[in-house]
Order: structure tokens, then sequence, then C-alpha cells
């Protein structure tokens, strides 16, 4: 099995507090990964990590063969490796189209153009307005951001990973925030992302979870106890006590 | 704050000729303001000239400011920076054609803009200012200490540009400055408003409300904004040069700390992050500035004072945003 | 060696002037996150305040200054409720207008009531003179800076880190509605911050006033000093203002002493070092 | 007919002082002459400037000789504002009378420039023949670092070595400079009998004058030699006890013994309303009045500049300063420069005390310039 | 002190122009258990933080017991009783997780606090680090401890599962059903899991567009696919 994303060893501590230690996942293009575990055991870490937005104390990060270790988040994410955050963070004063084109813009190399204008390039119009169709966004395409509810924004929020084509997708917590409406929505989306695309998502909606993942990966206190199946994943004890509680048994009966 | 121009319903539906339309009434307004200046001052054209000059360094300000997010309080050395290029090169190198000047004073001000931007651009929020602050000062200083160059604290004098295009000459009456500097301003902000709207003018955006996400994009914030700083240094540049050639003399206080907080001051008034905000912030400014203290030499500091109290409280956004708020606020009932 | 004391007692005496005249602006900047540019207006006012009192009055050293403390707060008191009120939490440019145009105005008033002259605030006896030092002589009040400047570190930091006061505060800063709804009364804490910040900018202007002379241009004459020190330690930190007032004081002091001619040189090159070094100040809160 | 008189000068900011002491000194002069000469009224449009701003002097010269028509421009407390605006003269058609602007060059840059004011080398140069007659050996500069500042370490350097003295150290300092302690210790440190200082006036001496005392030197026997800037007579009540005893060489003293600096005081303190704000810049206005009237006299009030200037040419009168003329070949005033001292009135109050004079000096700044 | 009743009545309420609130009447019977269910945006968060003083109103009355909320700022309201667990968490970033903690409290004295620790023993280990130092779950706990540290009689809670561990969501709502139980508060949730809040509630209105567009009983709720997939875009509850 090919590897695009790897990352072995990873060790970080905010001052005496080990967030993660010794952590060592790879991913294959197509993977999807689910990556659980209890609050604060260090996934968002993980992820800023991997990222770049974190230095690591020690450990090595590759993407696609190459070492990235020593790079900027920017470069990283120009390498294809890209990340929704828990907590959104978007222009409040800019729309959701706005968002997508510069994003689509950015990827195809033209975000530095001093002239010309995004509605005059119709390829990055339409890939936007298909987008946001996608995710379902796209009448309150022209709204400022800071007007439309939470729920708009976590689908504008992923909808903006996506435009940047990764090839490694982190996702922080995508639903958090998204009713169970709009969930189908978003599984839609995920369901309709290149097939070889790696996935890793980072989620505490159980029911998402097992219907996305075909590998699930748990955290917890910074080191990763399981590693393996959804299926094997609720029959392990640990897992259950440090993590699941009844839902594990609520769908192991179902 | 608001960059009010890109959220009225216009650009929500725009595809092109909206925005072109928009540009096209902005531009007739401006060109029918200056004619109105002209007629009904004809007197006083030295004043409107430097109130160009000025709209230039405050349009530049509002590139970094407005649409970047950079707390500055040192945009003066740009300006200064711009006009001693240009005075330096007349006085001292003999390039005294005003064309000629005013592309020195834009390399002046785009190097300088570089300069203080790889300084500035290392802090963040009252850090930056900070910075900006030292960065004037050390303009400043270097300029007082460089006086065989800049005729220190004196000013730079000997500064006699040659007519423009060989023909209009540079009048007591200041018709022909004035004539020069619209000009300049015309095509400098046509060239703006093009840039704002590009697709680097939106990543600037982008960046000035959330850096980060803009980095998680793969767009490097630090490039972007050195990018704008020079671009800004340039217009910035052309203000200075336009001011050296219109009043013939450079002095220590166009690299001022002073000068930069007014025009700070002048482009919060008007209302930051759009162009017609920037304008409308300096000409407010300086002819209230010139009006009342005409009219009162001695105390019209406090005038001044309880304008700009005045703005805040009533019109937040500055007076151009608030306009343009109070317009939509209008339109949607 | 001597010389290196000497040059050393200059540093920390001018650092603690510094300190004294602009930790009220710490406190309005870093805690209350508004560019109060206006402080030195403040500062000025106490100033003249004390100035009348003791001068004109002819009002001991110790009532002057209390005179002046109050009498400054209480002419902020309506200014903070009319004007300051309205730019909590707008964003800093708002601010900067705002507070410039104040500054504008006291100047312009200053200018008006009490003419352009310097106004001297009489020391008494005690705080007159050379004291010698063994090494070499340094003028009294200079100590007495020095000792303020101490006592008031000590104060404010017990003030803010310690007390459930400084804790409110803290809160209505990061987030004025939540902390309304959990119960803090915001605009009193505000009130009340304003109100001490404002006082330590007269104290300050006060004790300060043989270095910075009062005359109405003051309350913008000093201000970028003021925002300088203020920010390179880092807005809101008590010992990081402390600090960069005695590093930048003693730069400064030494730099004068080397090479006067390139005294400016020297401050803004550090200050821009330490900036680059410590991006939020030296001892500045995390975000 | 009106006859409009546009002066440029600071009258907010941080100089404002300055530029109401050339309101008071109009003030003083039209109160005591009339507004009017011949038949003509004299009417006078104020512009501010509050800090040297070279630009904006220039464009409000130039509104006041287009818009406002003024026939004259005067004032210029800054050397900068007064260098902008001479290539307007000869354009415009308007002499200027430079009523403070102190560096010796300003008048070389049109035959239409007359000032009454002083030179920083006039009331810098006396000095050294002061400290040289004293006793002084060896003497150490500090000067603010900016024009006038320089002018006054190269007129004193110049003057005292060729008197055959020795300046051991020149120190510049910034004009921003708070805390003058350190200077004062290397004051110290250089082992010189004296020191002379040039401020510009205003709040920064006051701290010099401090720094002084409270580091020793006054103790010790260091003379502080300055010329009158730092004792400008606005000063005195907050400068106080720590200048008593200090010496300065200045072209004059508010408390000149002379019937008509008595005449020109009582109107000026009139015209300024505190008295304690007058000090030397109403002189310059006071004198420079008095030249344009005598301008406007020789022209018939028409509008001609060149014979306005060759009118005044050669001009001496008593002015509240002492006997002065125009020296019509730089046109600039020759006048006593007088040693003074600062002493305790009988009331209280310092004030500069004139004790030697020198009389009839010339600018010799001029010739360095050439 | 009791839990206290909540009665709002044709309450209109938005954000300058936009109107979001149309007429919204209800009451909650002191210590009962009210869920707030809706779609995205339409309006849940809007209803309490204009009960909770946040956002403007323009019409209509908030009653609390016997006071009258309407025209007190937000600080008295919640000296009056009424506790606000924002969807947004609101942690203060620059405070460290006890002196959050701490102006929770409102007047109660300093070692109530370890009520917090007890309910979320996460939030002990972590009590010296900075607000914004705590990950998402973690400042999610935060918020709902500061709040209820201060004895609310109602509670109003926007979303507070969000983010959280299973097993948490788990001892949560248990916690909030003994606190209803206890008598001590009135609890109005608004939750996206229907399922756990129809669970925990004993009554539900269902906003859509910024009105109330059904109002009734869990069970009644859950007996109507109908209502729920058209009022909130479900098909059915798993
Ligand atoms: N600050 C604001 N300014 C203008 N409109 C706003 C603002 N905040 C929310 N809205 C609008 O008000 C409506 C209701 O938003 P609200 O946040 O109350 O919805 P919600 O039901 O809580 O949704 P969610 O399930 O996403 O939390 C939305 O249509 C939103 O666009
Ligand atoms: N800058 C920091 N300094 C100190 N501690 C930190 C810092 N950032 C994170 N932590 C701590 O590290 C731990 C892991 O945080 P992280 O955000 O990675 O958790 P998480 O697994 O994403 O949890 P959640 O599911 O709640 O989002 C937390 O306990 C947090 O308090
Ligand atoms: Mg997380
Ligand atoms: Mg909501």
């Amino acid at each position: 099995m090919s590897t695009v994303f790897q990352v072995q060893n990873l060790k970080k501590s905010f001052g005496g507090l080990a967030v993660t230690q010794d952590v060592s996942i790879s991913m294959a293009p197509g993977d999807r990964v689910a990556l659980i575990g209890p609050n604060g055991a260090g996934k968002t870490t993980f992820v800023n990590l991997v990222t770049g937005h974190l230095q690591p104390d020690s450990g090595k990060v590759t993407l696609g063969g190459e070492d990235v270790t020593a790079l900027g988040p920017t470069r990283r994410v120009r390498r294809g490796l890209v990340r929704s955050f828990q907590v959104t963070r978007l222009f409040s004063d800019m729309t959701p189209q706005e968002h997508i084109a510069l994003a689509v813009l950015q990827r195809t190399g033209r975000s530095g153009r001093l002239l010309g204008n995004f509605h005059a390039m119709p390829d990055v119009m339409t890939e936007t307005n298909e987008l946001l169709h996608t995710l379902g966004i796209d009448h309150i395409a022209t709204r400022k951001v800071s007007e439309i509810a939470y729920g708009q924004q976590r689908l504008l929020e992923i909808a903006l990973a996506l435009a940047l084509e990764p090839k490694v997708l982190l996702l922080d917590e995508p639903a958090a925030g998204v009713p169970q409406s709009d969930t189908p929505r978003i599984e839609a989306a995920l369901a309709g992302l290149p097939a070889d695309l790696a996935v890793l998502m980072i989620e505490h909606d159980m029911d998402l979870v097992f219907r996305f993942a075909k590998r699930v990966v748990v955290l917890a206190a910074g080191a990763i106890i399981f590693d393996g199946s959804p299926e094997d994943v609720t029959k392990d004890a640990r897992v259950r006590e440090a993590y699941l509680g009844n839902y594990a048994n609520a769908s192991s009966a179902a | 704050m608001a960059s009010v121009e890109t959220t009225t319903p216009a650009t929500k539906t725009a595809t092109g000729p909206n925005w072109l339309l928009r540009d096209l009434a902005g531009i007739a307004v401006i060109l029918i303001v200056a004619a109105i200046g002209f007629l009904l001052f004809p007197n006083n054209l030295a004043l409107l000239t430097r109130i160009i000059a000025i709209a230039l360094l405050v349009l530049s300000l509002d590139l970094v400011t407005g649409y970047c997010g950079i707390a500055t309080l040192g945009h003066a050395a740009l300006f200064g920076a711009g006009a001693y290029a240009s005075g330096i090169a007349a006085a001292h190198y003999g390039i005294t054609d005003p064309i000629a000047m005013v592309g020195v004073g834009a390399v002046g001000g785009a190097v300088a803009g570089l300069l203080s931007g790889a300084v500035i651009l290392r802090g963040h929020g009252l850090a930056q200012l900070v910075l900006s602050i030292a960065v004037v000062h050390l303009f400043h200083e270097i300029a007082n200490k460089a006086s065989y160059w800049t005729g220190g604290s004196d000013g730079l004098a000997g500064i006699s540009p040659d007519p423009v295009f060989g023909v209009f000459e540079f009048d007591l009456w200041g018709h022909t400055a004035y004539g020069f500097g619209m000009a300049l301003l015309v095509i400098v902000f046509v060239l703006l408003r093009l840039l704002v709207r590009s697709p680097f003018g939106m990543l600037c955006r982008g960046i000035k409300e959330d850096p980060i996400r803009v980095s998680a994009m793969g767009a490097s914030v630090q490039g972007t904004l050195l990018k704008m700083y020079v671009i800004s240094g340039a217009v910035a540049g052309i203000g200075g040069a336009l001011n050296a050639i219109s009043t013939q003399v450079v002095g220590l206080d166009s690299l001022s700390f002073t000068t930069s907080a007014e025009s700070l001051v002048m482009l919060v008034l008007g209302g930051t992050g759009s162009l017609f905000g920037a304008l409308i912030g300096t000409v407010t400014f300086m002819w209230f500035e010139d009006f009342v203290s005409a009219a009162n030499p001695f105390h019209w500091l406090t005038i001044v004072g309880a304008l700009l109290i005045a703005v805040v409280l009533f019109a937040p956004k500055g007076l151009y945003g608030t306009a343009v708020q109070l317009l939509d606020r209008f339109r949607r009932q | 060696m001597q010389t290196v004391f000497s040059v050393g007692t200059d540093a920390l005496a001018y650092g603690m002037v510094l300190f004294v005249i602009s930790i009220g602006l710490s406190v309005t900047m870093g805690l209350m996150r508004v560019v109060n540019l206006a402080h030195g207006a403040f500062a000025m006012i106490g100033g003249y305040i004390a100035s009348y009192a003791a001068q004109t009055l002819g009002l001991g050293y110790a009532v002057a200054i209390l005179i002046a403390v109050v009498g400054t707060i209480l002419i902020a008191i309506p200014v903070e409720r009319f004007l300051y009120r309205r730019i909590y939490g707008a964003p800093e440019l708002t601010q900067v207008l705002m507070t410039i145009g104040i500054t504008f105005c006291v100047i312009g008033l200053a200018n008006y009531v009490f003419g352009p002259t310097l106004k001297t605030i009489p020391l008494p006896e005690l705080l007159r003179g050379p004291v010698d030092l063994g090494f070499r002589s340094i003028a009294a009040h200079k100590l007495f800076a020095i000792a303020c400047g101490v006592v008031v570190a000590a104060a404010l930091w017990f003030l803010i880190e310690k007390t459930a006061f400084g804790v409110k505060l803290r809160a209505s800063v990061d987030n004025a509605a939540m902390a309304a709804s959990l119960g803090v009364r915001t605009k009193i804490v505000y009130a009340v911050s304003f109100a001490v910040a404002v006082g330590l900018a007269a104290f300050g202007g006060i004790v300060g006033a043989e270095l910075l002379p009062i005359e109405p241009y003051y309350a913008l004459r000093y201000m970028v000093t003021f925002l300088v020190v203020v920010s390179v330690g880092g807005a809101g930190s008590i010992p990081g203002a402390l600090l960069a007032c005695l590093v930048l004081g003693g730069i400064d002091t030494t730099g004068r002493y080397l090479l006067p001619e390139y005294g400016e040189f020297f401050f803004y090159l550090a200050v821009i070092a330490i900036v680059c070094i410590f991006p939020r100040g030296l001892l500045g809160r995390k975000k | 007919d009106t006859i409009k008189v546009g002066v440029i000068g600071p009258f907010s900011g941080p100089f404002a002082i300055q530029g109401k002491n050339f309101k008071a000194g109009i003030d003083a002069y039209m109160a005591l002459n009339g507004s009017k000469v011949g038949d003509d009224d004299i009417q006078i449009v104020y512009r501010d400037v509050p800090q040297a701003d070279p630009a904006q002097s220039k464009a409000l010269a130039q509104e006041l000789v287009v818009k406002e028509g003024v026939q004259y421009l005067a004032g210029f407390y800054f050397t900068p504002d007064a260098m902008a605006v001479t290539p307007l003269l000869k354009q415009g058609n308007v002499p200027m009378v430079v009523m403070n602007a102190a560096t010796s060059a300003i008048i070389t840059k049109s035959p239409l420039i007359v000032r009454t004011s002083f030179t920083t080398w006039q009331t810098s140069a006396p000095m050294a023949k002061v400290a040289k007659e004293r006793g002084v050996k060896k003497v150490i500069t500090v000067v603010s670092d900016y024009g006038p500042g320089v002018d006054s370490e190269n007129a004193f350097k110049a003057t005292f070595t060729a008197e055959g003295g020795e300046v051991v150290d020149s120190i510049r300092m910034p004009l921003s400079t708070n805390d003058f302690s350190p200077i004062m210790q290397r004051v110290k440190d250089s082992g010189a009998d004296a020191v002379f200082a040039f401020l510009p006036s205003g709040p920064t001496t006051l701290g010099f004058v401090k720094a002084y005392n409270d580091n020793g030197l006054k103790k010790a026997g260091v003379q502080l030699l300055a010329p009158g800037d730092l004792t400008q007579e606005s000063d005195l009540p907050a400068l106080g006890e720590a200048a008593e005893g200090m010496l300065t060489t200045f072209h004059y003293a508010i408390s000149h013994d002379s019937a008509e600096n008595k005449k020109f005081v009582e109107a000026a303190h009139k015209a300024i309303g505190n008295p304690a704000e007058l000090s030397f810049p109403s002189v310059g206005a006071y004198d420079g009045m008095h030249v344009i009237y005598k301008m406007i006299e020789a022209t018939g009030g028409e509008q001609d500049a060149q014979k306005a200037v060759d009118a005044v040419k050669g001009l001496s009168w008593e002015s509240p300063r002492g006997p002065v003329s125009i020296d019509p070949e730089t046109r600039h005033m020759t006048q006593n420069i007088y040693l003074r001292e600062v002493a305790k009135a009988d009331d209280g109050t310092y004030y500069n005390k004139e004790i030697a004079t020198f009389e009839n000096q010339g600018d010799p700044g001029l010739a360095e310039v050439k | 002190m009791p839990a206290a009743p909540l009665e709002v009545t044709d309450l209109s309420a938005g954000y300058g122009p936009t109107r979001v609130l149309e007429g919204v009447s209800f009451s909650v019977a002191a210590g009962s258990r009210l869920a707030v269910l809706g779609r995205n945006g339409m309006g849940k968060t809007t209803l309490f933080a204009t009960i909770a003083g946040q956002t403007r109103r323009y019409g209509g009355t908030i009653r609390l017991g016997d006071t009258d909320l309407g025209s007190l700022e937000s600080s008295a309201r919640a000296r009056s009783g009424l506790g606000y667990v924002p969807q947004a968490r609101c942690i203060f970033p620059s405070l460290t997780v006890e002196e959050n903690l701490f102006v929770g409290l409102k007047d109660r004295e300093r070692p109530a606090i370890e009520e917090a620790y007890d309910m979320f023993p996460r939030l002990k280990e972590r009590r010296k680090n900075l607000g914004s130092q705590l990950s998402g779950g973690e400042q999610q706990m935060l918020s709902t401890a500061r709040t209820i540290l201060g004895k609310p009689t109602v509670l109003l809670l926007d979303e507070p599962l969000e983010g959280l561990a299973p097993v948490i969501c788990e001892e949560l709502m248990a916690a909030f059903s003994k606190l209803a139980a206890s008598g001590d508060m009135t609890i109005l949730l608004v939750e996206q899991r229907i399922q756990s809040a129809l669970d925990f509630a004993d009554h539900v209105i269902v906003l859509e567009r910024g009105r109330i567009a059904w109002s009734g009983t869990p069970a009644a709720l859950s007996a109507d696919p109908e209502t729920i997939e058209k009022l909130l875009g479900v098909g059915g509850l798993h």
C-alpha cells in the first residue's frame, strides 16, 4: 500500500503537559480515517502539528514521500495538505462566494494578480458556484459571512477546504454546530470527494464517524490507544471506557 | 472596519458593467469636484494642490491600513522618501522634468515601502504601531543627519522643475501644479480601483480579517503584505514628489510622525477600507483645518478636535462609510 | 566604573520617571483595550491643577498631588461617561480618532485658560536639590520618583492580578457581553478602571514634571514616548512596562552619554530590535 | 485703500507662545503708531504654521499673495518656513520681512528680504569673547542637533578658537532629549571650565538648566553660557532660581532700560494680556512693522517690492532694544548685543539683567555662507 | 434559591435592520425543562441571546418570576437569576480556567469553584491554563460550568453538547436532569441532537423562521414524523 501521508514519532508538550506522545500514523490515497478521542486528548494539537501551525518537539511528517517537517504551514498547503478549523475562521466581511473564489484563485496561482476580477473569470465563477451548491449554501452566496448562521459558516468552512483540491484533507469537527438536517450535505460532499484523496476527520458525532470512516484511530491523553476498523472500535474496552460510553452499547446492539 | 463599498448591493450582483459604471461615476465626481474647486477657489490652488498631494498619501495609507489591516503611524516615511528622492534628483542631479521627478519619487517611495514594510510587518497590533513610529523616526533622523543631501532642518531648496511637457510653467498662481496634480490623482485612483478589486486586493482583505486562515489557504501572508507595502510606497512617493514639485522645497516635516498621524486621522475620518473614504477624509480635514485656522489662527485646534470627536460619535464608520451605511438602510426600506 | 554607576543611576531614575508617567496608559491600553492617545492630556491636566494648587494657592506638595489626582478624576468622569464609553470595543482606529480629538481639545483649552508658558510645581524643601550618593549626586526628586514607581508598580500589579476586581476587569475586556451575562457590572468596572488610569496619569504628570515640564503641548509632545514604552513592555503587563522603562531608559541614557548625536538612533533601533524579538512586547499577555 | 500684510508664524501648537509674541509686537506697534500710513489702512492677515513645515508655509504664502492680495509678507519663526517662501517674492512682487528666523543664509535667497531679528551667529559669537574675558580656557559646547544649534556651535567655536580658547568637546543632542543627566555627566567628565549651550526656547531648557544644577555642575563652578534663547523671559518664571547667575548674550531683554522700551513693553503687555508671556520675538515683530511702515511710506502704498526694500536700506532708528540700523548690503539688522545675567528682582521674579554691551554688531555668520 | 418560571410574550428581536424573531410567546414553569428545536438559522440562538440581553429586543416582554427582564441590562438579568451558556462558548481567553470560573461565581465564595471541578475533573487538571489554550471540548465544559456556578434559577443552554465526547455528553445530560429535578433550576435547551433533547425535555417548541411553528410534548413530537420531517428536516429519529 502506498502512503501519501506519514507521521512518525510526533511529540509535543506544553510546559509540563505532554499533549502529543510519540504519535505515528500513515495514510494511503483514498483513506477515510476518523480520529476520535476524549476532549483534550490532543486531536486538534495533532492537526496543528502536522499542518505546521505548531512546531513539534520531535518527529517527522512526510507528504507524498517528501519530508515537510521543516516547512511552514503555507508551503504544506501548497503541497496538498489542507485543514479545516474546529472553530470557524472566516472573513466576516466577505461573502461566501468571495471566500471560495479566493481559494480557487489561490490554488490556480492567480491570487497575486493586480488586475482583473474573479467575476470576469468564468472558470472560477463556475467552480465557486458549483461548490457552494454542493454544500447547499448557494442561496446565501452573496451575504456577508457575519450575517449567516453558524451552521452555514461550518459548511462554508468545509467548502473552503475542498476548493483547495487537497491531496490530504484534515477536517477538525466538520459537523460541529451543523444541525442534523444538514449533516447529509456534509456527508454528500465528503462522498463526492476524489477517490484518491486521503481524508482524516476529527468528529464527536459517532453516527457520522461510523458512516464515513473505513478506519478509526483513537487518541487518548496524547497517545494512540486504538487503530483499526470501525467494527472493532466499539468492542475495545479501553475506548468504551475512555470515550464511547453507552454509545457503544447502543450501536453494537443495533 | 468595514470595507464598505465592496459589500453594497451593487457588487453583490456585479458581473462587470455595474462596477465599471460606479467607477466612471466616481471619477466623474472627482473631476467635477476638482473643477468646482478650481472655479470657487481660483486663488487658493496652492492649498488644493497640497490637498491632492496629501490625498495620495492617505490613499496609500488606506492600502495598507484599510485593506490589509496594518496599523501604522509611520506612513509619512514613504511620502517623505518620495519627496526627498525627487527633490534630491532635481536639486543635485538636475533631473528636473516633472514627470521624471514623479517617477523618481515613486521609486523612492517604493524602496522606502519595502524597507519599512520589512520592519513593520514583523510586529502585530500595538507592537506594529510602535515599529511604525520607530521607522518614521529613523527616517527622520537619517534625513536630518544627511544634511548635505537633504538640507537638514533647513529643508531642501533649489528644486526648480521644468515646465510640464516643456510647455506649462509652474506659475505663482499654481494652475500648472493643480492640473498636474489632478492628472496624477485621477490616474492613480483608477489604477487603485482596479487593484483593490483584483484577486490580490481580495487576498489582502482576507489577510486583514484572518491571516491564519489565509495561510491555511496556501497564500503567503508576509509576501502579500510586503507587496502591498511596496505599491503603497510608490503611491505615497508620487504624493511626495508632487509636493516637492509644487512647493519646490522638501522639509523634514514630510517625514515626521506628525504628518503620519495626521494622515491616519484623515483616513479614519473619511472611512478606512474605501478609496473614496480616503479622498473625502483628506479633503474634509484639510479644508476644515485651513478654514478654521485662517478664521482663528490661535485656537483652531480645539475646533478640529471637536470635529474629530463629533465624527466618532455620529459617524463611527467615517464620513463615507457612514453615508454608505445610511444610504443602504434607506434603500432597503 | 564610577561612570558606569553614574550612568546606571541616571538610567534607573529616568526609567522610573517614564514608568510612573506611562503606567496609567498600560491600564487603558492593555487592559481596557483603548488606544488612549489622550493619556498625556490627563497627565497634563493633573500637572496644571497641581501647579495651580501649589503655585497660586500656595498649598503643600502632598496636598497639591491629592487635589490634582482627585480633580483630574472628576474631570475625567463625564469624559468617560459621554465619550470613552462610546469607543470601548470599537476598532482601534476609531479610538485613535476620538482620543486625538480629545487631546486637541484639551491642548486648545489649556492654551486658552493657562496660556502657553511653562508651569512648574514647586517641590517641598525635602525633594529639592541634589542628594549625595557617595559616587555622585542625584536630584532628590528623582529618588522620590523611583520610590513612587516601585510603590505604584506593586500596588497596581496586586490590584490587577490578585483581586476580584482585577479578574472582573480582565473578563470584561475579553468579552464584555459575556461578562455581563455572568453578572459583572461591566460599565462600573470600566468606569473605575478608567478612573484609576486617569488618576495614575495625573500622578505621573506631577511626579514627572521636573523632567517633562507642564505646558499646553505636553499632551502631544510625549505621546509617542508613552506609547512606545507601554507597547514595548507589552500592553497590560505591569512588570512588562516596568522592564521596558528600565531597558529603554538604560539604552537611552547610555546612548546619550556615549554618542549623544545618535541618541535617537539607538533608542529607536533598540525598540525595533526588541519588538522583532518579542512581537507582543517584553512581557505581553498571550492571546 | 487697505494695505494687507500677511504674517506667517506658529500661532498654535508647541511654539504658540512665539506666535503670540509676534502678534503682541505687531499690535503694540500699531497701537503706538496708528493703523494707518498716509491714507492707507493697514490690515494684518495671520496664517498659522504650527511647526516648521516649508510646504505648508509656501502654500499659505501663495494663498496670502494670490487670494488675500497682501503686499507684504512677514513673520516666519522657523528658517525652513522662510526659505520656502523666497522663490515667490519676485513673482509676487512682495517684500518679505523676517521677524525671527535666525539662519544667516536666508537673506541671500532673495534681494527682497529684510530681517529685523537677529542671527544665531550674531548672538552666539559675542559669548566667546565673554568667556575669554572671564578667563575661561576650556569650553565644551552642547547644542540641539538642528540648524540653529549647529550654527550656534560653529559661531562659538570659530570665535572662541580665534580668541585662543580651546573647545574640548562638542556635543549635539537630539531635539527630543528630555533627560539631560547623561549629557551633564559628559560635561563633567570633559574637564571643561564652562559649558556653552544652545537649545531652542521652550520646555527642554527647563530640564537642561535643572540637570545642570542637579548634577552638581553649578556647585563645581562650571559656568553655563548660552545665547539668550535659553533664558527667554516667558520661561524664566519656570526656570526660577535654577537659572540665577546664568550668563547669556542676546539682542534684547524686556528689562532693557530705555524710554523707547518702556513705551514698547507697556503697549506689548497690554496686547499680550499676560505680561509673563512677553519675550524676544515681539521686538522682532515690532521693528518689522516699523520697517513695513517705512516701506509703505516710501512707495506711497503702491505695490513695488524692490522700491520698498531699497527704501529701508540703511534705515536706522531707536528700537526698544537700542539703536539699530538696516545694513544696506546685507539687509540684516546691525544692533547691539548685550551680555545679561539672570538676576532676582525686588519682587522676587527673575529677569535678564544687562551687564555689558557689544555695540553695532553685524552678522558674522554671513561670511560663512558666502 | 428555588427555580423560577420564565414567561416570554410576543417577543420580536433582530440585528439592526434584520428582524429575526417575530411574536414569540411561551412560558416555562418553575423547575421544568424546555427544548427549543429548529433548523439552522431559524433564530434559536437569537432567542436565547435576546432573553439574556445581548441582542436588541424590538418588542414583547420577558418575565423571570416576578421580575420584568426587558428593561434590565444583561448584568442585572444575570443577577436576578438568569444563566446563559452561549453557543459560541465565549471563554475569556486571557484568563485562566480558575479565573474564568471565578467570574461565574457572582457573589459566592471562592471555594465553591470546587463544584465545577467535581462536575468536570478535566478542568481541574487544566486550572492554571489560559482559556485560549483549552481544547474545544474543554472550552465547552468551562463555559457550562462557569454559568452553573452562579446558581441561576433559569438556565439557558445553547448547544451545550457540541464538541463533547459521547461519554461526557451522557454525563452532562444526566447532570442537567439532576439539576432540573432538584427543583433549583428551570432549564431551556437548544440541541441539534434531537433525540437527546427529546429525552431530556418535558416540553418542546420548534422555531421556523423566527416564529414558533410547533409546540407540545416530546412524546407528541416523536409520534409525528411528518412534523419532524417538515420542521426539522430529519427523516425520523433513529
Ligand atoms: N449578527 C448578525 N447580524 C445579522 N443577522 C444575523 C446575525 N446573527 C444571526 N443572524 C441571522 O439571524 C438568523 C437566526 O440566526 P441564529 O443564530 O439565531 O440561528 P440558530 O437557529 O441559532 O441557528 P444554528 O442552528 O446555526 O445555531 C440567521 O438567518 C442569521 O443569518
Ligand atoms: N498552547 C497551549 N498551552 C498549553 N496547553 C495547551 C495549549 N494548546 C492546547 N493545550 C492543551 O492540550 C490539550 C489537547 O488539546 P487539543 O485542542 O489538541 O484537544 P482535542 O483533542 O482537540 O480536544 P477537543 O475534542 O475537546 O477539541 C488540552 O488539554 C489543552 O488544554
Ligand atoms: Mg479539538
Ligand atoms: Mg444557534
